[in-house]
């Protein structure tokens, strides 16, 4: 799914990535782009993670880990760091989900559960405030539920606020008419994913034509 | 790979129209972006909407931009200064509007309209005419103005040194609107004395970083507005 | 003659009042001001609200300050973290407040609290739980939730050096909150690992001018909250 | 008048001065004092003017004046500045005057006559944002108007923002009571500056004490 995305990404966009999945789509970046990876915790010009013997404690990413700054990068404080959030300077965020509603609404952040921790971080503000939205999951639950639904059950991140969904299945956009499915997996029909999908899908007009390289069926 | 540099200060701003809203950057002299401007003066699109501390003097840079009947309406605070006598004259006239702003509030409004933020509440105006006609609203007892963001279309701004991924640096009170007016235009484009290679600015240092910045254009040895109004120059 | 350094850090926090509010600075374990937050603990004082990004990790810092029952309110935008038991144990038995925020509209309030904004209108939260029972208001077609400028009576920050002035510069991602809650409190506590001389901080690449700190205590090598948790270690 | 506002500058005090005559106030500061002068412009720790050689014109005051930074300065951008003046973190501005009221209402910046090119600069968000304002100001205009008066007739700068005024007949504090004249200027009696004030003047208690070196008649 991150290799599948990392195609995706326009070559010198600036680009968020969530914690998690997401984050692997940097290893799968094609070698003749440049992106800029802005992390919200204060830089801009994210590299890869440190070799283990130059990890800075105080060099993190927002998942907490250890990374790099490449030569160019900048380093900012909060109010700056989610000006560019807010602001509609960042081109691209990728976040994982819990739950895509056709219409575009995202929960990733709560389950909503008696005694669970609330907690958001900076998703509600990438959210409203990046250009293009992608989420990167898997199409179901690890019990099977699905995760592509009509409505969200979980409380929302964000209402229509996502573009395009990279799951293990297909690629589908967020379109007026609907979740209209681009892209299939190998292996993958149609009717698999319309099977997996909580709403109602709408085949792309790419997915008939396997000579496209973008469909190709089971 | 990502270079923002241009060749020319004419490439730099060709794609701005009439009509446009400009944020200019600088504080009287100090940081206006005068061949930008001198670009724009050659370029001669009119009706533009300015956004600018003052509004230039002698003429040349911004002064001679009004004084070429191609700008509508400043945005400002302190529309004269000593050697300033192009905007008042066209104003006396009728043939230029003014939206006359507390210097904190255009800064505040431009850095609103940079991070996403519509609207604030400010003390500042409270009780005076600049609040006519605005919304004010009472806060733990103490009455403040609201206050739109405010973005435009492009930004001029002159910063001292730049790399390719549009990072700047900038020179003494020079950097005054700069930063904030890169981050309220659809397109800013900034003049710089040198570009030099990534990691030639200290992360540490930048002070704006190059998300905000889409142009870049060398000017070695920029001219400086006051050095020109005291020879007595005249643009174009 | 002008001079913010204090001897200790028993010193620099020895004001902090039972119910005061104090802001902490730190993104997860980079730029935690741990000896300033052991201060407190040793200080003893109780029912503070903290505001911070997290609840802090392991048994040390904030989360220790917290497991000592001297916080009864957290502001935060992600109060669980990898290690962070503390917080959610108390949480789960009703022992202490939480106020979510998301970390954009975190960030803004406190920018707003130290600016003199006392509220402003951000679109992060529309449409979800969060927003509920806050104003909402449309411009220019999109909704927007009134958010409120946030101050405190003290922050606590880390920071890398600092002058006599109370100029400071930070390392790298250690920066997060520290500049903006440096602004928003009443008293401004800071600790550096240096105090150079006056002038020993380039002008151009000062990040928190002196003005908004109010004390400055050194703490040559300061502990890494990632470094104590990952050794197990507990404090007090 | 400059001479005598100084010395009621506090030590280690964070200070804005106006343009005009307030700047003619840090000459006069006493040695033993540190003082961090503010310019709104962007520089905090701003020195005296520098010799003829040593012009930056790219360093200026707010009055658009070429002048020095000591070591020790910071420059910050426009909205960085505003905050220090909004947020309340300036202990004092010394400003001009066109008129002041016995509350404290200040008219500085227009006459509000026709034709007049109204200006405004920083003067609404200082008044509204800097802890204490002093005006220094000479007791009435050239024509012999006075410019303490009961009402402002000039538009205003800020409401009942003014804690103290320096003219060249007295120094006057704004209290809620009324103008209570602190002290007289060598030679000036009480009378006089009831006289020369278009509102209700209140003798203050050190006034009729020459012992106190505070006051001093005719």
């Amino acid at each position: 799914m991150a290799r599948r995305l990392a195609v995706d990404v326009p070559d010198g966009s600036y680009v968020n990535l969530g914690i998690g999945m997401p984050e692997l789509v940097a290893q799968f970046l094609p070698s003749d782009r440049e992106v800029l990876y802005h992390t919200e915790n204060g830089l801009l010009g994210m590299g890869p993670p440190p070799h283990p013997d130059g990890v800075d404690p105080e060099l993190i990413n927002a998942g907490k880990k250890p990374v790099t700054a490449i030569p160019g990068a900048a380093y900012f404080h909060h109010a700056d760091s989610f000006t560019m959030i807010r602001g509609g300077h960042i081109d691209l965020c990728v976040l994982g989900a819990m739950q895509v509603s056709a219409s575009g609404d995202l929960a990733n952040w709560s389950t909503g559960a008696e005694g669970a921790i609330p907690a958001v971080g900076g998703a509600m503000d990438l959210v409203q405030g990046v250009r293009t939205i992608y989420v990167i999951t898997r199409h179901a639950t690890k019990r099977g539920a699905p995760k592509i639904v009509s409505y969200c059950t979980f409380p929302l991140t964000g209402r229509a606020c996502v573009d395009r969904i990279y799951t293990d299945l297909a690629v589908m956009d967020v379109e007026p008419e609907g979740l209209v499915v681009s892209e299939l997996a190998p292996g993958v029909s149609f009717e698999q994913v319309r099977e997996a999908t909580d709403a109602d899908v709408i085949a792309g007009e790419g997915l008939a034509d396997p000579g496209t390289g973008k469909g190709g069926g089971a | 790979m990502i270079d923002k540099q241009v060749e020319s200060v004419a490439g730099a701003v060709d794609d701005v129209h009439d009509g446009a809203t400009v944020l200019i950057g600088g504080f009287g002299a100090a940081g206006s972006p005068i061949e930008l401007i001198h670009a724009l003066i050659d370029l001669g699109v009119k009706d533009l909407t300015v956004g600018s501390n003052n509004t230039g003097s002698g003429q040349v840079g911004l002064a001679a931009l009004i004084r070429n009947g191609q700008v509508s309406k400043m945005i400002c605070s302190f529309p004269r200064t000593a050697n300033s006598t192009v905007f008042p004259e066209l104003y006396r006239a009728g043939r230029i509007d003014l939206e006359l702003v507390p210097q904190g509030t255009l800064a505040e409004r431009i850095r609103a309209g940079g991070a996403g933020i519509p609207a604030f509440y400010t003390p500042s105006s409270v009780g005076t005419v600049l609040a006519e006609g605005k919304e004010t609203r009472r806060f733990d007892g103490q009455d403040y103005v609201m206050e739109y963001g405010l973005r435009a279309d492009f930004a001029l701004v002159k910063a001292k040194r730049a790399d390719r991924y549009g990072n700047l640096v900038y020179n003494k009170t020079a950097r005054n609107f700069g930063p904030i007016m890169c981050t309220a235009a659809e397109t800013a484009i900034v003049q710089v004395e040198e570009v030099v290679p990534a990691g030639g600015i200290d992360p540490e240092c930048v002070v704006t970083p190059g998300i905000f910045v889409d142009r870049v254009v060398v000017v070695r040895q920029p001219a400086q507005e006051s050095v020109l109004v005291q020879e007595g120059q005249v643009y174009p």
